[in-house]
C-alpha cells in the first residue's frame, strides 16, 4: 500500500523542518558573539532553550511523519524542505534541505534529547569554569552540525556537515586548552578522522562522477517514483537517487579494471572508511579513548550518543548501495565484529572510568556496524536492530557517562581505584548507574536486552554463526567490565579521603540522570520494527526469542558473576572477615587463591597474553603508522625545503633545469 | 570606450604622482584617497565596458575572461592600497623605518595594475611581452621598497635576477614562435604543427609561466621574496601576481597553443601534482608567516592549473571562480597579518598565539580565511576546490584527484597550525595593543563576508559561468 | 672566378647559422648568470641573453617576412624593457650595497629555509640529521 | 658573388668576435673589463643588425644599449665599488653546474632550430627606408600597428625610473641596518636554525 502524501500541503512542523538545525545555529551565533561577554549564566539558559526548541520541533516532525505513514506500513523518504545551493551545471545541482524518513527522525530525536539533557547537566557540571559561555557556544555549534548531518538529503550536504561536526568535536575535545594532553588529543582526533574523511571524499567524488554520468539513463524512473515526496527535482547527489535500485543496478555492473571488484564496492568501501573514522572502527579507533580528555558532558554527547553514531547512520543511509555490493557489506560486518571484540578485551583492563566507557562505546558501535553488516535487503532485521541498538545505547551510554561525570565531579579523579563505597554517598547516581550497567549488560527487562537480542537474532537468522558466537562472547565481556567498574566505584570501602567526603551532585545534574534512567528502562519496549524498516519484507521480531535470550542472559550472568567473584572478595575486607568466622585458615587460603586467580587471569593471562599484545599492536602498528605518515610528510618537507638555499643562482639553476625538463617531457610525450 | 578602465588607472597613477608633489605633509593622505577613488571608479568602468569588443584594429581586445580578470586585478589593487596605507603613512605602533614615499608607491602599484589589465587584452606578442614586463619589473622595485631593511633589498635582488632570467626565456620562446608562424599575432600560432622548435619554445614559455605562477621547480624565488618584501606587497604578490600568471597562462595556452592544450594535459597534471605536494610539504616546516604564505600560494598554483585539464567550458569558470575565492580569502588573511605586523613588528606563526582572546573578531576572520584556503565546506575555497577537482576527475585524472585530496589534508593541517596558535595556545604576553585601524577593519569585514557568501550563494559562480561560456565556444576549437 | 671565393660565397650564412649564433650567445649569458658572483655581473649576463633573444626577432623578420617590420619593432621594445630592468636592478643593487657593503650574491642568503632537527624514530633520523648538519655547514662556508 | 663572399666572411668574423666578447663578459674577474667587453659585444651585435638590413635598429642599439645601458652599468659598478675589487672566483661546483646547464641549453636549442621548418620567404628584400617603416608601425593605430605597446612601454619606463629613484635615494644615516622580523642573526631573538626547536614537537606536549 503506497501512502498518498501531498508534499505541498504538509503540516507546520514538516514545512518548517529547517527549524530543527536552525535553533542551535542562531543560538550559537547569539551566544558566541553577544551573550557570552554579558552573562555566563544567561548563555547556558539560551543555549539550553534553543536545543529544547529543536527537540519540540523534532517531536512534532516525528508525530506528523508517523501520522502520514503509520507504523507498520511503508516508510517513504520525504524531502519536505530544500533550496538550491550550488548549481554546477544544468542538471547538476546540490541542494540544502531536510530529509525526513524513519532513521533521520530517530536520529533527530536522539540527538535533540541527549543534547538537551547534556545542556542541562552541563549547566551544573561546568559551573565555575572560566570558559562556561564558550562551552555552551561550542555545544550549540556541535548540535547544529550534527542535526545538519542527520537532515542531509544529499551526500554533499552530508560531507559538509560531516566536516563541521569534526571541527566542533575538535574544539570541544581541546576545550581545556591549558592541558597539553587535551590539545594533543584534539589534534589526534582531528587528524585521524580527517584521514578517514579523505577516503570518504574520494568515495563521494567517485560516486558523484558516476551518478552524474548515469543520471540521464536512470533518473527518470527514480524521479517518477519519488517526485511526489520531494519539493525539489531529483539531483545526482541525492541519497534518493544514489540508493535507488535503478542506479545501483547500472553502477554495480561496472568493474574496476580487471580485478573483478565492482566500482560500487570500491566506492562503498571508501565511504565506509569515512564512516569508520567517525565511528572509531578498528584501525581508526585510536582517537576515541584519547578524546576523553574533553569535559565529561562532551564525552556523553559526542563520543557516546551522537557523533560517533554518524558513521553507523551513514552506512544505514547508504544501506541499499552496500547491500547491492555484498563485499562492502561483508567488510562492514567483519570490521564491526572485530572492533567489538577488540575493544571489549581492552576495556577489561583499564582503570580510568572514562576510558572503560570509551572502549565500551567502541565495542557497542562495533555491535551496531556488525548488525548492519549481517542485514540484507531481503532480510533486513539487522538494519532495524542496529537502529534499535543505536537508540537504546544512546540512552544508557549517555547515562553512564553522565553518571561517571557525576562521580568524577565528586571525587576529582578518573581512577576507579580512587573511588569505592560511593553508593552510600551518592544514592541517585548509584541507582541510575546500576540501571545503565544492567541495561548495557543486557539483563531483562531493560532496554539493552531487547536491542542486543535483536542483533544476535539477526546474525543467527542470516547464517553468520561465527559472528553470532563472537557477539555472544562480547556480551559476556561487556557484563564483566561494566560490573567491574560498577563494583569498584560504588561498593567496598572508601579508598581515598576524597571518596569519603564525596556528596551527591546538585539537582541540575541528577535530574538528567533520572530522565535517562527512565528512558533506559522503557526504551526497549518500543516496537522498533514497526517504525524503522527498509526493503520489502517487514522486519518483525515478535516477543522474546528464547533460543537467543537464554544464551545471551547466561553470557551476561557469567560476566557479572566473574566480576562479583573477583571484585567483591578482595575489595571488601569487612565482609570477608564476617564470613571467615567459621574457619580462618581456609578463608585465608581461599582469599589467597582468589587473589592468585585474579592476578593470574587479569594480569598474567589477559593482560600479558591478550591485552598487552593488542595494546602494543594498537600503539606500535596502528598508532605508529599514523605517526609515521605524519613524520614522513614532515621529513619530506625538510627534504624539499633543502632547495631553498637562499642562493639565487641555485634558484636560477633549478629554473633552467626545469625548462629543460619540460622540454624532455614534451619531447617524450609527443614524438 | 573599451580601454576606459586602463586609462582611468593610468590617469589616477599620474594624478597621484603630481598630487604628491604639491600636497603638504599634513595632507599627504590625499594620495591614498585619490588611489582608492581611482581604483573604485576603474572597477565601475570595468562593469560598464561590454564583455566583447576590440579597439585599434584588434590590438586591444576585451572578452569575458579578460573582463573578469580585469575586475579581479582592480579589486586586489584596491585592497592592497587599503592594506598599505597604515604602513606608508606611519600610522603604526611599530615604527618602521625605510618605507615611505607613498606617492611613488601608489603610482608604481597602479602602473603594475594597468600592466596586468593590458596583459589580458593583448592580442600580439609585443603588447603581451611589454605589458607582462610592466606588471613585473615595477614589482621588483616594490619588493625592495624598504631600502633600509637588508631583507627587502635581498628580496629585490633575488626577484630581479630570477625575473630577468624568466623574461629572457619568455622572449626566446616568443621569438621562436614568431619565426615559426611569421606573424606577431597570438592567434596565428594556433595552427602550428608540432616541430622541435615549437616544443622548445613551449618549454621556454612554460618556464616563464612557471615563474609568474610559482610552479615547481620555478617557484624557488617566491619564499625569499615574500619574506623580504613589505607586508602589503607580499599580499599583492600572492594574489595579483598569481592572477597575472594565470592570465598569462590563459593567453598562451588558450590563445596561442589552443590546439595543443589537450595533448599537454599530462604535463599540466604533473605540474599540478608536484607543485601542490611540494608547496604543502614545505609549508609544514615554515615558521615565518610570510614564508608560510609563499608556500601556501605555491600549493594553490598547483590547484589552479587543474582547471586546464578538463573540458574548458567547466575548467575556465572553475579557475576564475577559484581565483576570486582565493583573492578574497588570502587578502582577508593578510589583513590580519598586516595588522599584527604593524602593531608588533613580529611575523612568525608562534607570535599569533592566543589571538582569539585578545582580538576575537580578527581571529575569527583569520580562521574563516584559513578554513576557506584549506577548503573546508561551506566556505568559498571548498566550492572552488570542488569544481576544480571535478574538472580533473572529469578529464580522467583520477590519480591527480587522489593526490589533491591527500594534499588538502596536509594543507588543512598546515592552516590549522595557525588556528591552533590563535585558539588553543596561551596568550602572547606582548601581543598587539591597538585594535585594527578602520582601513584594515573594513578590508577584513568585506572580504570575510565575501569569502563566506561566495561559498553559499551560487550567484557569483553562475555569473562567471554564464559569461564565459560564450567566449569559450568562440575561442576554442571543438 | 676564384673557386675559394665561390666556396666561401656558397657558405653564405642561412637562417640556421644566424639562429645558432644567438643560441651560443644566449647560452654564454646563461652561463654567466649561473656563475658570476657579483650581482652587477649577473645583470650584464642578462643583457647578453636579452640581446640575443631580441636578435632572434630581427633574424626572423629578415628571413621570414622581410616586407613588414614586426620583428624590428619587437627588438626596439626589448631594448627599452632591458633598460627598465637595468634601472630597477641597479637601484636595488646600489641600495643593497649601502647596507651590506657587498653585492656578492653568495652572501645574499639571510633568507633561506632553516634546517631543523626532525623528530623521528631511530637511527635513520640520526643519519638524516648528520647529513643535514653537514650540508648546513657547507652552505655557510664561503 | 664577391659581395656574397665578403658578407660570409664578415658574418663569421663578427660572430666570432661577438662570441669571444661575450665569453669575456662572463669570465673576466675585473668587472670594469667585463663592462667594456659587454660594450663591445653589443656593438658587434649592432653590426650584425646592419648585416640583417636593419640599419635603424643598429643605430638604436648603439645609442640606447651601448650609450645608455652600459654606461648605467658602469655607474653601478662604480657606486658599488665593484670595479676596484677582483671578483671572487665561483666555486668549481658552480662552474660545472653552469657549464652543464648552458651547454644543455645550447645543444637542445641548436638541435631544435636545426630540425624545424621555418617559413623562409624565398623572395623579398627589406625596405630601404626602415626607419620610416618602424616609425609608422609604432604610431599606427590600425591593425598591425603598435601604438598600444608604445604607450605601455612609456609607462614601464616611468615606473622603473620612479622605483629606481625611490630605492636608490639616500636616507639620513641613522646607524645600524635594521629589520622588522626579529628573526635575523644579531637580533634579540636569535634565529640560528640549529638552535631553533621545532614548535610542533619541541618543548611542550609530547
Amino acid at each position: 500500500m503506497t501512502t498518498e502524501i501531498d508534499i505541498q500541503h504538509l503540516g507546520f512542523a514538516m514545512r518548517h523542518a529547517w527549524l530543527v538545525p536552525a535553533f542551535p545555529l542562531v543560538s550559537f551565533v547569539l551566544v558566541a558573539l553577544f551573550i557570552r561577554p554579558l552573562s555566563q549564566r544567561f548563555s547556558a539558559v539560551v543555549a539550553t532553550l534553543a536545543v529544547f526548541s529543536s527537540w519540540v520541533v523534532a517531536c512534532a516532525i516525528a508525530c506528523e511523519y508517523y501520522r502520514l505513514c503509520p507504523p507498520g506500513g511503508e516508510h517513504p523518504v520525504l524531502v519536505p524542505w530544500a533550496f538550491e545551493w550550488l548549481r554546477y551545471q544544468p542538471g547538476f545541482t546540490v541542494n540544502v534541505g531536510v530529509i525526513v524518513d524513519p532513521i533521520s527522525v530517530l536520529l533527530m530525536l536522539v540527538v535533540t534529547t541527549v543534547s538537551t539533557l547534556v545542556h542541562i547537566y552541563s549547566s551544573g557540571y561546568m559551573k565555575g569554569d572560566p570558559g562556561y559561555g564558550r562551552f555552551f557556544a561550542y555545544l550549540n555549534l556541535f548540535t547544529f552540525s550534527m542535526l545538519g548531518l542527520v537532515a542531509a538529503p544529499n551526500i554533499v550536504q552530508m560531507y559538509v556537515f560531516w566536516e563541521l561536526v569534526g571541527v566542533s568535536s575538535f574544539l570541544l575535545i581541546g576545550f581545556y586548552y591549558q592541558k597539553p594532553s587535551a590539545v594533543s588529543a584534539s589534534k589526534k582526533a582531528f587528524i585521524v578522522t580527517r584521514f578517514a574523511d579523505l577516503g570518504f571524499l574520494i568515495g563521494v567524488l567517485t560516486l558523484g562522477y558516476f551518478a552524474f554520468n548515469l543520471f540521464g539513463a536512470t533518473a527518470p524512473a527514480v524521479s517518477a517514483r519519488t517526485a511526489a515526496h520531494c519539493t525539489m527535482p531529483l539531483q545526482p547527489m541525492d541519497f534518493l537517487y544514489l540508493t535507488s535500485p535503478e542506479f545501483l543496478a547500472k553502477f554495480g555492473a561496472l568493474a574496476a579494471g580487471s580485478t573483478g571488484i565492482t566500482l560500487l564496492t570500491v566506492a562503498m568501501v571508501l565511504v565506509f572508511m569515512g564512516a569508520a573514522g567517525k565511528s572509531a572502527m578498528f584501525p581508526l579507533h585510536i582517537w576515541l579513548p584519547d578524546a576523553m580528555e574533553g569535559p565529561t558532558p562532551v564525552s556523553a554527547l559526542i563520543h557516546a550518543a551522537t557523533m560517533v553514531v554518524a558513521g553507523v547512520y551513514l552506512v544505514a543511509r547508504m544501506f541499499p548501495a552496500f547491500a547491492v555490493s555484498g563485499a562492502a557489506l561483508l567488510v562492514v560486518a567483519y570490521v564491526g565484529a572485530f572492533t567489538s571484540l577488540f575493544a571489549a578485551v581492552i576495556g577489561t583492563t583499564q582503570d580510568d572510568i572514562k576510558r572503560v566507557l570509551a572502549f565500551s562505546t567502541l565495542s557497542q558501535l562495533g555491535y551496531m556496524m556488525l548488525a548492519l553488516g549481517v542485514a540484507t535487503m531481503d532480510s533486513p532485521l539487522g538494519y532495524t536492530a542496529s537502529m534499535f541498538h543505536l537508540f537504546t545505547h544512546a540512552c544508557f551510554k549517555a547515562l553512564l557517562f553522565l553518571g561517571a561525570g557525576s562521580v568524577i565531579h565528586a571525587v576529582h579523579s578518573n581512577e576507579i581505584w580512587d573511588m569505592g563505597g560511593l553508593r552510600k554517598k551518592m544514592p541517585i547516581t548509584h541507582i541510575t548507574f546500576l540501571i545503565a550497567t544492567l541495561a548495557i549488560s543486557g539483563f531483562w527487562p531493560l532496554s539493552g536486552f531487547f536491542s542486543k537480542d535483536e542483533i544476535l537474532a539477526s546474525a543467527l537468522a542470516n547464517g553468520h554463526t561465527f559472528i553470532f558466537g563472537l557477539a555472544l562472547f562480547v556480551a559476556g565481556l561487556t557484563a564483566f567490565y561494566m560490573f567491574r567498574i560498577y563494583l569498584v566505584t560504588f561498593w567496598g570501602d572508601f579508598r581515598t579521603d576524597k571518596a569519603h567526603h564525596a556528596h551527591e551532585a546538585p539537582p541540575l545534574m541528577w535530574i538528567p540522570l533520572v530522565i535517562l534512567a527512565v528512558l533506559s528502562v522503557v526504551a526497549g519496549y518500543v516496537p522498533m520494527g514497526k517504525f524503522v524498516s527498509i526493503g520489502v519484507e517487514h522486519a518483525e521480531h515478535h516477543g522474546i526469542n528464547f533460543a537467543i535470550a537464554i544464551p545471551a542472559t547466561i553470557a551476561a550472568l557469567l560476566g557479572t558473576g566473574t566480576a562479583l567473584l573477583l571484585y567483591t572478595g578482595s575489595g571488601s575486607r569487612a565482609d570477608a572477615i564476617a564470613r571467615s568466622l567459621g574457619g580462618v585458615h581456609t578463608l585465608i587460603k581461599q582469599k589467597f587463591y582468589i587473589d592468585e586467580v585474579y592476578l593470574f587471569i587479569t594480569h598474567r593471562l589477559i593482560f600479558n597474553l591478550v591485552s598487552r599484545p593488542i595494546a602494543w599492536f594498537d600503539r606500535a602498528v596502528v598508532d605508529g603508522s599514523m605517526n609515521a605518515s605524519a613524520w614522513a610528510t614532515r621529513a619530506s618537507g625538510y627534504l624539499f625545503s633543502w632547495m631553498q638555499t637562499g642562493q639565487v643562482q641555485s634558484y636560477s639553476a633549478w629554473f633552467a633545469c626545469g625548462a629543460m625538463l619540460v622540454l624532455l617531457v614534451l619531447w617524450a610525450a609527443l614524438i | 570606450m573599451l580601454m576606459l578602465p586602463e586609462i582611468i588607472v593610468v590617469v589616477t597613477a599620474m594624478a597621484v604622482l603630481v598630487a604628491d608633489l604639491f600636497l603638504t605633509e599634513r595632507l599627504r593622505m590625499g594620495v591614498t584617497w585619490l588611489s582608492l577613488a581611482g581604483l573604485a571608479v576603474a572597477a565601475g568602468a570595468v562593469f560598464a565596458t561590454p564583455m566583447n569588443g576590440s579597439m585599434f584594429g584588434g590590438q586591444f581586445v576585451v572578452d569575458a575572461v579578460g573582463w573578469w580578470f580585469k575586475l579581479f586585478f582592480v579589486i586586489s589593487g584596491f585592497f592592497t592600497v587599503l592594506l598599505s596605507m597604515d604602513l606608508l603613512h606611519g600610522r603604526t605602533t611599530c615604527r618602521m623605518r625605510g618605507i615611505g614615499s607613498p606617492g611613488e608607491y601608489y603610482t608604481v602599484l597602479l602602473f603594475t595594475i594597468s600592466g596586468m589589465m593590458y596583459l589580458v587584452s593583448a592580442r600580439d606578442m609585443v603588447l603581451l611581452y611589454v605589458s607582462l614586463e610592466l606588471a613585473t619589473i615595477p614589482l621588483f622595485a616594490l619588493a625592495a621598497w624598504r631600502r633600509e631593511d637588508i631583507r627587502s633589498g635581498e628580496a629585490g635582488l633575488k626577484y630581479v635576477i630570477v625575473g630577468a632570467l624568466a623574461s629572457a626565456f619568455i622572449l626566446y620562446g616568443l621569438g621562436l614562435i614568431y619565426g615559426l608562424t611569421g606573424q606577431i599575432s597570438l592567434d596565428a600560432a594556433r595552427v602550428l604543427k608540432g616541430s622541435p622548435a615549437f616544443w622548445f619554445a613551449a618549454a621556454m614559455l612554460t618556464a616563464g609561466i612557471g615563474f609568474k605562477l610559482t610552479l615547481v621547480p620555478f617557484h624557488l624565488w617566491a619564499a625569499d621574496v615574500f619574506e623580504g618584501a613589505p607586508m602589503p606587497i607580499t599580499a599583492y604578490l600572492s594574489v595579483a601576481s598569481k592572477g597575472t600568471g594565470l592570465a598569462f597562462m590563459f593567453q598562451l595556452f588558450f590563445r596561442m597553443m589552443g590546439g595543443w592544450v589537450h595533448d599537454w594535459a599530462l604535463m599540466i597534471a604533473l605540474f599540478a601534482a608536484v607543485t601542490m605536494t611540494l608547496g604543502n610539504c614545505v609549508a609544514i616546516v615554515q615558521h615565518n608567516i610570510k614564508r608560510f604564505m609563499a608556500f601556501s600560494a605555491i600549493s594553490h598554483a598547483g590547484v589552479f592549473i587543474m582547471g586546464f585539464l578538463g573540458p574548458h567550458d567547466y575548467g575556465v569558470p572553475a579557475m576564475l571562480f577559484y581565483l576570486l575565492a582565493y583573492i578574497a580569502s588570502t587578502l582577508a588573511l593578510f589583513a590580519g597579518i598586516v595588522w599584527y605586523s604593524n602593531e608588533t613588528g613580529r611575523e612568525t606563526i608562534r607570535d599569533y598565539r592566543g589571538l582569539s582572546r585578545t582580538n576575537p573578531l580578527m581571529a575569527l576572520a583569520m580562521m574563516l580565511a584559513l578554513f576557506s584556503l584549506a577548503g573546508i565546506p561551506p566556505l568559498s575555497g571548498f566550492v572552488g576546490k570542488f569544481f576544480l577537482f571535478s574538472v580533473a576527475a572529469g578529464a580522467g585524472f583520477h590519480w591527480l584527484v587522489g593526490i589533491a585530496a591527500v594534499n588538502s589534508t596536509i594543507a588543512l593541517y598546515n592552516y590549522l597550525r595557525i588556528v591552533r596558535e590563535m585558539y588553543i595556545e596561551p596568550v602572547h604576553e606582548d601581543g598587539p595593543a591597538a585594535p585594527a585601524s578602520w582601513s584594515l577593519s573594513i578590508t577584513t569585514a568585506v572580504l570575510t563576508t565575501a569569502l563566506v557568501l561566495l561559498g553559499i550563494i551560487p550567484f557569483f559562480y553562475n555569473a562567471i559561468n554564464g559569461s564565459t561560456i560564450a567566449w569559450l565556444s568562440a575561442v576554442l576549437p571543438h | 672566378m676564384n673557386p675559394l671565393i665561390a666556396q666561401i660565397a656558397a657558405h653564405s650564412p642561412g637562417l640556421r647559422d644566424w639562429l645558432a649564433l644567438t643560441s651560443v650567445i644566449f647560452s654564454i649569458g646563461l652561463y654567466g648568470l649561473l656563475t658570476r658572483r657579483n650581482a652587477v655581473g649577473i645583470l650584464m649576463a642578462v643583457e647578453l641573453m636579452l640581446n640575443s633573444a631580441a636578435m632572434n626577432f630581427v633574424i626572423f623578420n629578415r628571413f621570414c617576412l622581410p616586407a613588414r617590420m614586426d620583428g624590428s619593432v619587437m627588438a626596439i621594445f626589448v631594448i627599452a624593457v632591458a633598460a627598465a630592468e637595468v634601472v630597477v636592478g641597479m637601484a636595488i643593487f646600489v641600495a643593497l650595497y649601502r647596507y651590506r657593503g657587498t653585492v656578492d650574491v653568495n652572501q645574499m642568503n639571510t633568507m633561506q629555509d632553516p634546517v631543523i632537527s626532525i623528530e623521528g624514530p631511530g637511527d635513520f633520523n640520526r643519519e638524516v640529521m648528520k647529513n643535514i648538519n653537514k650540508q648546513y655547514k657547507s652552505r655557510h662556508d664561503h | 658573388m664577391i659581395a656574397s663572399a665578403i658578407y660570409t666572411v664578415l658574418f663569421y668574423a663578427i660572430a666570432a668576435g661577438t662570441i669571444l666578447l661575450a665569453l669575456a663578459v662572463v669570465n673576466t674577474r675585473k668587472l670594469l673589463r667585463a663592462a667594456v667587453a659587454l660594450m663591445g659585444a653589443l656593438s658587434t651585435t649592432a653590426g650584425l643588425y646592419a648585416m640583417l638590413d636593419a640599419q635603424f635598429l643598429a643605430g638604436v642599439q648603439v645609442l640606447v644599449y651601448v650609450g645608455g645601458i652600459v654606461v648605467l652599468i658602469v655607474f653601478a659598478i662604480m657606486l658599488t665599488r665593484s670595479g676596484e675589487l677582483l671578483e671572487d672566483n665561483p666555486t668549481l661546483k658552480r662552474k660545472l653546474v653552469g657549464a652543464v646547464i648552458s651547454i644543455g641549453f645550447l645543444v637542445s636549442s641548436v638541435g631544435a632550430v636545426w630540425g624545424s621548418p621555418f617559413a623562409i620567404a624565398s623572395a623579398g628584400k627589406a625596405p630601404a627606408n626602415d626607419a620610416l617603416m618602424i616609425g609608422k608601425a609604432l604610431l599606427d593605430y590600425g591593425p598591425g600597428g603598435f601604438v598600444v605597446p608604445f604607450e605601455v612601454i612609456s609607462l614601464l619606463l616611468l615606473a622603473a625610473m620612479l622605483g629606481g629613484i625611490v630605492i636608490a635615494r639616500k636616507t639620513p644615516p641613522t646607524g645600524q641596518p635594521f629589520t622588522s622580523g626579529g628573526d635575523l642573526p644579531g637580533e634579540a631573538e636569535v634565529y640560528h636554525p640549529l638552535s631553533q626547536r621545532d614548535d610542533e614537537t619541541g618543548g611542550r606536549a609530547s
